[in-house]
């Protein structure tokens, strides 16, 4: 049965039914338990903003507190991955991706390559990013792109509650290294999700709204802001396609391309820095190879070069929103041929 | 206010329907109306219809304009007699738009709502509207839920109980389907209807729906008012086994799409949120195995495995047999030869989805058999 | 203090940096004694030496870093009120091994040092006794089995070697002389033990460290306490005998269910087990005994350090000519009793006591 | 201690293999066909063998730069290690990987390392998914003097040690980091003070005496097999060759290779130790040296003659499905 629940439950239930129905797959993380060796266990906090609550006391000892070590509890899930466990590490903030990279990007996504196909190391990473909680430069970013650019991981950035689940289970049934990307002002936002495990498989874009005019290309929160231009948008009479593309890598190059055959015109909207990121790739995609079909310039929207700002005034500006997106898309609209 | 001035308004069509969009108005402004004419074209996120009247008198006023996308109940058009003043009419759309009140986005608490029970140790997800009568059960196909029948159970539900219910390994019941086979499909529509303490009921079935419920009337026909067969299985061996396959295997919107448009005369009905849907259904737990076993059991090799065609003449309830014209899927010939006592249908411009594509005249015939 | 006759008196300082890294600590949570530690009691016992007059310190070079750290304590400024006296290190590169250790002790003993400060445990000391000749020893202990060595102050140790090798206190009237087990080979002097000496049926030195109680076949003790940890407290607890006895014991062991006595020893920290005693004989000084089982190693106090075959005839004898060694407790009694640390000062004699006001 | 004739002969075979692999590169690898770097093992035999002949199926070791003996030891298969590291597709990962890559997970061979520290991590995982799984296996990280200072290793000694985790972290000492003496690069006197902050026992061993290698390593992961958690173990030992082959070593003694290849040889000390003890003939002996050359030879004579990948491996092995 399908019922509303949020995303942050969406993603304490994917890890539950997979604990359940797979005993390789364990979690670990810094206060994943949260109280495990006190006198609150049971209490336990689950993840610093409650993700795992509840986990420990159904599984015990499959759901492991690490100390605050995170080159080697991330390096240990990833050589428990390839010595027959299922581990869902949680990185608490991709900001902290600087202690543990290398057990990321030089361990577990060269192993299969560096070992001639023989490697399996299927280890997810899932880890907190994104602005908008007045956390400042060292726990707002948006590093996906890092992580987009290495052959041998997978990147995943859900949008709703149900593409949470089911992308955390895809991904926790994958065998290859998937870093699961959670944007953290999102764990609130509620919707559908069937109560049953399911699946949705990777490099699979949702066009979240049909339109004519522009196409839209964004992810993870973006997607909501873009919504929200794309409906005012559409009472002005520009009709945009929303393409969220769920995961970037591996990215769905066909829709997009497809996508903006149709329209012609393009939006990329892309919470990271404005330099090599995702806003970029796709740009890049779409002028490689589907240069012809474009009526007007591509539009970026995307956070500046800046590192994320603390106070609200700040911050808040730094956020790409609906207004600077439909601003984006009139504009792309105004070079109308 | 005058009686006769009536309200046409946005339809909902299924439960999650929230708002839908004025495709074309089919009647001009002054044109007379019969109750069941179709007024207008109105398409949603998951498929395009017709809007029927239920009431007769003359549209005086269209208010939705072509292209407009409304909430579900917001006023589409005004239907008077031809003696109400125009002012009468201004009056009664001023009076009706103050009043309106759109569906709140979560519409959790308000309409129908499916319920699940447990029927030995399966979870059954059902949707029971109207009261009254001896009750009418919907049983949708293969691949298929009790959606299928979003545009026929709620206007059907206006003079009796209807109660549309997903299948084993379908929609939201559980995916566990046994032996797969029609013996075991027809004791959970037994097993369902004990549950809900329905002593005897008329079945409509769609597609494997049909066999089912031919297999039902044949097993216990006691319980079974009538049949209502739309492109039914059982009548005979052929069936698109590319199309079971394809289904089955598809994984993907690209690979699914050509498969689903063969389901309907218009391909273009296949909408995103159509193949969406029917991707989330797809990609539960249990339901890959579940299509399998059950294309395996009964449609083995590309045809079917039980064709019932000949007993359908030991039956003495009504039967009727409804078939698209064009249908992919199971040949409409198959309704060709049967014997006297079934009444056939068979609609133009429909292929699969009768109910869906001609749901006004598929509600019509229901309506009819059922008396 | 006051001394005249320190002119040109050394010291030498032997610190055996891989002393308390065997196996032990992985079987039996044997102690750790952290190389920094010795490094501290080696400078403790530096500032002592230097109180008592000793102008030089000659210390054995390491490879283990042991040395490195002295050399780096000794380019910074001493610490307040200390005199060290001159420290030298032998010169040689050392193959981090125990004939480092042989060697160093055998070119102290060449430039005349009065007096060697061990840092080790029995197995240090050892190696020291094999070339320390006549030269006075303090054996602090820092090892893993201890028995020879004992647990003193650096800086009390420091003194009293301070004060035999200066000669304030006589060398005849602060030392003994220990007793020691020769191991012949072959009728060839192959090694001595200080404390015991066992024989075990494993092929192999292996890791060293001697501590399964399965297959020890005899035991040879020049001493047995019955407060020691190690093999020879299987002596002890049996029957004591002291360091300045003239005789020591042995015995011929096998397992605990085919022995009509058995002993519970420590023969290893943290390791009390059963060993089964099959005789015990007394060990007459001089005495030799040949070693009945044909093929196995011998363990000197605790470290195998032989292996023979059938091939070969093992002989253990007990002799009275092992290394001096310093009373610590005896030689601090006599400087006190010469009243060596205490001097009478002007002040004192005349000038009478600061007031309050004066200060 | 006690090793059977048969066990005695694998431990020998062992060593003499990995020397004679080491040797021959040493050789090949000047005549300038061997692409890339290599890092040789020799001189440290007796360390790998030690350790890897207590290990079976279960066990899993993670490897460093330096790590031919290491694979050698956990059973990866001679020939293919050879054709890997000349670079050919039936290299054991196909040409992709090289001498710093070997690994063979089928064999519990979870990698030689590119990067120094980078294995204890993945060993204390290796070690958490014996646990869990309640395999029985250990988890073995052979880190060099280097690897020692890295974060990674310090962090691992702890976690290992929180989660009691059957794993050993064996760092084999040889004196270098590259060209970077470890007595000026190791801030504690001694390596095995460490293990005392992370409550884990450590020993040192000599690492020439492949019979005080295997007894330590008997006695660790009889320890860590049995639930006692991680232990230290440092192996004193030397590298008969540079940093990587080309490396004129100019920060060592003059005749300081010459002098532990005389005195400390972990072969030459093997033979004399058994030969002596008439455990094993001369002739045995002499016949697992044949039998190596013999295996060496053709080793490297079929690695010059087999192909290289083509075009179509560039793209493949990246995902298993993407």
């Amino acid at each position: 049965m399908a019922r509303k629940i949020t995303y942050q439950q969406a993603i304490n239930e994917a890890l539950s039914q997979e604990m359940s129905r797979d005993p390789r797959v364990i979690i670990m993380g810094e206060d994943v338990a949260g109280g495990a060796g006190t006198d609150g266990e049971d209490e336990a906090w689950g993840g610093v903003l409650g993700v795992t609550k509840g986990l420990y006391k159904k599984f015990g000892d499959r759901v492991m507190d690490t100390p605050i070590t995170e080159s080697a509890f991330i390096g240990a899930a990833v050589g428990a991955a390839t010595a027959g466990l299922r581990p869902v590490a949680e990185l608490m903030f991709i900001d902290f991706m600087g202690v543990c990279l290398d057990q990321i990007f030089n361990q577990a996504a060269k192993f299969r390559y560096m070992f001639g196909g023989k490697a399996e190391t299927p280890v997810v990473i899932r880890t907190m990013y994104g602005a908008g909680f007045r956390a400042a430069a060292q726990h707002s970013q948006c590093l996906y792109p890092v992580f987009t650019h290495i052959p041998g991981l997978k990147v995943v950035m859900p949008a709703t509650p149900y593409d949470a689940k089911g992308l955390l289970i895809q991904a926790i049934r994958d065998n290859d290294p998937v870093i699961f990307c959670e944007h953290k002002v999102l764990y609130t936002l509620e919707g559908d999700v069937p109560e049953e495990p399911y699946t949705i498989p990777f490099g699979e874009a949702s066009v979240v709204r049909e339109g004519k005019d522009v196409t839209i290309v964004t992810l993870g929160r973006m997607v909501h802001m873009a919504t929200e231009a794309a409906d005012n948008l559409a009472k002005q009479g520009i009709k945009c396609e929303v393409i969220d593309l769920r995961t970037t890598s591996p990215m769905d190059e066909d829709t997009i391309l497809e996508s903006v055959e149709n329209t012609g015109r393009l939006v990329v909207v892309d919470e990271a820095h404005p330099r090599c990121n995702i806003a970029t790739d796709v740009s890049a995609l779409v002028a490689d190879k589907a240069f012809d079909s474009l009526k007007a310039p591509i539009k970026m929207v995307t956070g500046p070069h800046v590192p994320v700002p603390f106070s609200d005034v700040l911050e808040d500006l730094y956020i790409p929103n609906a207004a600077k997106i439909e601003a984006a898309v009139r504009l792309v609209m105004g070079k109308k041929n | 206010m005058s009686e006769s001035i009536k309200a046409l308004t946005m339809p909902k069509w299924g439960l999650s329907m929230k708002e839908g969009k004025v495709a074309s108005w089919l009647m001009q402004e002054g044109t007379s109306i019969s109750p069941g004419n179709e007024v207008l074209e109105v398409e949603t996120e998951k498929i395009s219809s017709a809007v029927e009247s239920s009431e007769g008198g003359v549209l005086r006023r269209i208010v939705a304009q072509e292209g407009e996308t409304l909430p579900v109940g917001a006023l589409l058009g005004v239907i008077a007699g031809a003696n109400d003043t125009s002012e009468a009419i201004d009056a009664f759309v001023a009076e009706f738009q103050k009043n309106y009140v759109p569906p709140a986005d979560d519409d959790h608490d308000s309409g129908p709502k499916t319920q699940v029970i447990e029927v030995k140790g399966r979870a059954i997800r059902y949707l029971r509207q109207g009261d009254g009568g001896t009750p009418l059960i919907l049983i949708h196909g293969f691949g298929g839920d009790l959606n299928n029948w979003l545009f026929n159970q709620e206007s059907l539900a206006a003079k009796r109980t209807v109660i549309s219910f997903d299948l084993p390994g379908h929609g939201q019941s559980s995916k566990q389907v046994g032996n797969a086979n029609f013996g075991e499909l027809t004791q959970v529509v037994y097993d369902v209807m004990d549950a809900l303490s329905v002593p005897k009921a008329h079945l409509a079935g769609h597609s494997m729906g049909g066999a089912i419920a031919i297999d039902m009337a044949l097993a216990h026909p006691g319980r079974v008012a009538s049949l209502t067969l739309i492109a039914p299985a059982g009548l005979g061996p052929e069936i698109n086994g590319g199309y079971i396959d394809g289904f089955i295997e598809a994984t993907g919107r690209r690979d699914i799409k050509p498969h689903l448009e063969q389901l309907f005369a218009n391909a273009e009905l296949v909408s995103r949120q159509m193949i969406n849907d029917i991707l989330a259904y797809k990609r539960l737990d249990g339901v890959d195995a579940a299509l399998r076993a059950l294309r395996d059991k009964i449609f083995p090799g590309g045809k079917q495995a039980t064709v019932l065609r000949e007993k359908l003449g030991s039956l003495s309830m009504p039967i009727q047999v409804i078939w698209g014209e064009g249908d992919a899927i199971v040949p409409a010939k198959q309704a060709q030869g049967l014997p006297a006592s079934v009444k056939v249908h068979v609609l133009k411009g429909a292929g699969h989805m009768p109910q869906m594509e001609a749901a006004a005249e598929v509600n019509k015939l229901i309506e009819a058999q059922l008396g | 203090m006051a001394n005249n006759q320190a002119r040109g008196a050394k010291v030498g300082v032997v610190a055996n940096p891989a002393a308390g890294r065997d196996i032990r600590r992985l079987v039996a949570q044997a102690s750790v004694f952290p190389i920094a530690e010795k490094r501290n009691m080696m400078t403790r016992a530096f500032s002592a030496l230097g109180t008592t007059g000793v102008e030089e310190v000659l210390l054995m070079p390491d490879g283990s870093g042991l040395s490195d750290r002295i050399q780096r304590a000794l380019k910074l400024p001493l610490p307040e009120g200390q005199t060290w006296p001159k420290i030298s290190f032998i010169d040689f590169e050392p193959e981090d091994s125990p004939a480092d250790t042989l060697r160093a002790v055998k070119r102290m003993v060449e430039q005349g040092v009065g007096a060697i400060i061990v840092l080790g445990g029995d197995g240090t000391n050892r190696l020291v006794a094999r070339a320390a000749g006549n030269v006075p020893l303090v054996s602090l202990s820092t090892g893993t089995n201890n028995v020879f060595p004992v647990m003193r102050e650096a800086t009390i140790a420091g003194l009293a070697a301070g004060l035999v090798a200066t000669g304030q206190v006589d060398v005849a009237e602060a030392c003994y002389r220990n007793k020691l087990l020769r191991l012949e080979v072959n009728g060839t002097p192959s090694d001595l033990a200080l404390v015991d000496l066992c024989i075990s049926d494993e092929l192999f030195v292996g890791s060293k460290a001697l501590w399964r109680a399965e297959g020890l076949d005899q035991l040879f003790v020049s001493f047995a306490e019955a407060d020691a940890i190690g093999l020879s407290s299987i002596a002890g607890l049996i029957r004591p005998v002291s360091r300045r006895a003239p005789f020591g014991l042995w015995f011929d062991l096998c397992a605990p269910v085919q022995a009509a006595r058995v002993v519970t020893a420590p023969i290893a920290p943290g390791i009390v087990v059963d060993v089964g005693i099959e005789a015990v004989n007394s060990f007459a000084l001089g005495e030799a005994v040949l070693v009945r089982l044909g093929r196995g190693v011998v363990a000197l106090d605790g470290e195998r350090e032989v292996e023979f075959s059938p091939a070969d005839q093992v002989v253990v004898r007990l002799a009275e000519d092992g290394p001096l060694s310093i009373d610590i407790e005896r030689t601090m009694m006599l400087a006190a009793q010469h009243g060596l640390f205490v001097r009478n000062t002007p002040v004192a004699r005349g000038a009478g006591v600061r007031t309050a006001q004066g200060g | 201690m006690q090793l059977s004739k048969a066990d005695l002969l694998k431990a020998y075979r062992m060593m003499k293999t990995i020397r004679e692999f080491e040797e021959r590169l040493h050789v090949e690898f000047a005549t300038g066909e061997i692409p890339g770097f290599v890092h040789l093992y020799a001189g440290e035999e007796a360390s790998a063998t030690g350790f890897c002949m207590h290990l079976d199926g279960r066990d899993k070791i993670a490897s460093t730069h330096r790590g031919h003996g290491h694979s050698i030891g956990k059973g990866c298969d001679v020939d293919a290690m050879m054709a890997e590291i000349y670079g050919k597709k039936s290299g054991l990962c196909g040409g992709k990987g090289g001498s710093m890559h070997i690994a063979d997970l089928d064999k519990g061979m979870l990698g030689a390392n590119g990067i120094v520290g980078g294995g204890p991590p993945l060993i204390c995982g290796a070690g958490l998914a014996a646990k869990v799984l309640k395999t029985g296996g250990v988890a073995i990280a052979f880190v060099g003097d280097g690897a020692f200072n890295q974060g990674t290793t310090a962090e691992s000694l702890n976690l290992a040690s929180v989660w009691r985790l059957p794993c050993l972290f064996v760092v084999e000492n040889n004196g270098y980091a590259e060209a970077t003496s470890s007595k000026y690069s190791v801030s504690c006197d001694d390596f095995t003070d460490r293990a005392a902050a992370y409550s884990m026992p450590g020993i040192a061993v000599d690492g020439h005496d492949f019979f005080a290698v295997y007894e330590a390593a008997g006695e660790a992961i009889k320890r860590a097999r049995s639930g006692g958690g991680p232990s230290l173990i440092e192996v004193k030992l030397n590298r008969y060759y540079g940093h990587f082959e080309g490396d004129a070593q100019t920060y060592r003694g003059v005749d300081e290779v010459k002098n532990i290849r005389a005195t400390k040889d972990c072969l030459v000390l093997f033979r004399r130790r058994v030969e002596g003890a008439k455990l094993l003939d001369a002739s045995e002996l002499n016949k697992i040296d044949a039998d190596v050359m013999a295996q060496i030879e053709n080793a490297v004579k079929k690695a010059k003659a087999a192909p290289k990948p083509t075009a179509a491996d560039l793209m493949t092995d990246v995902y298993v499905s993407y």
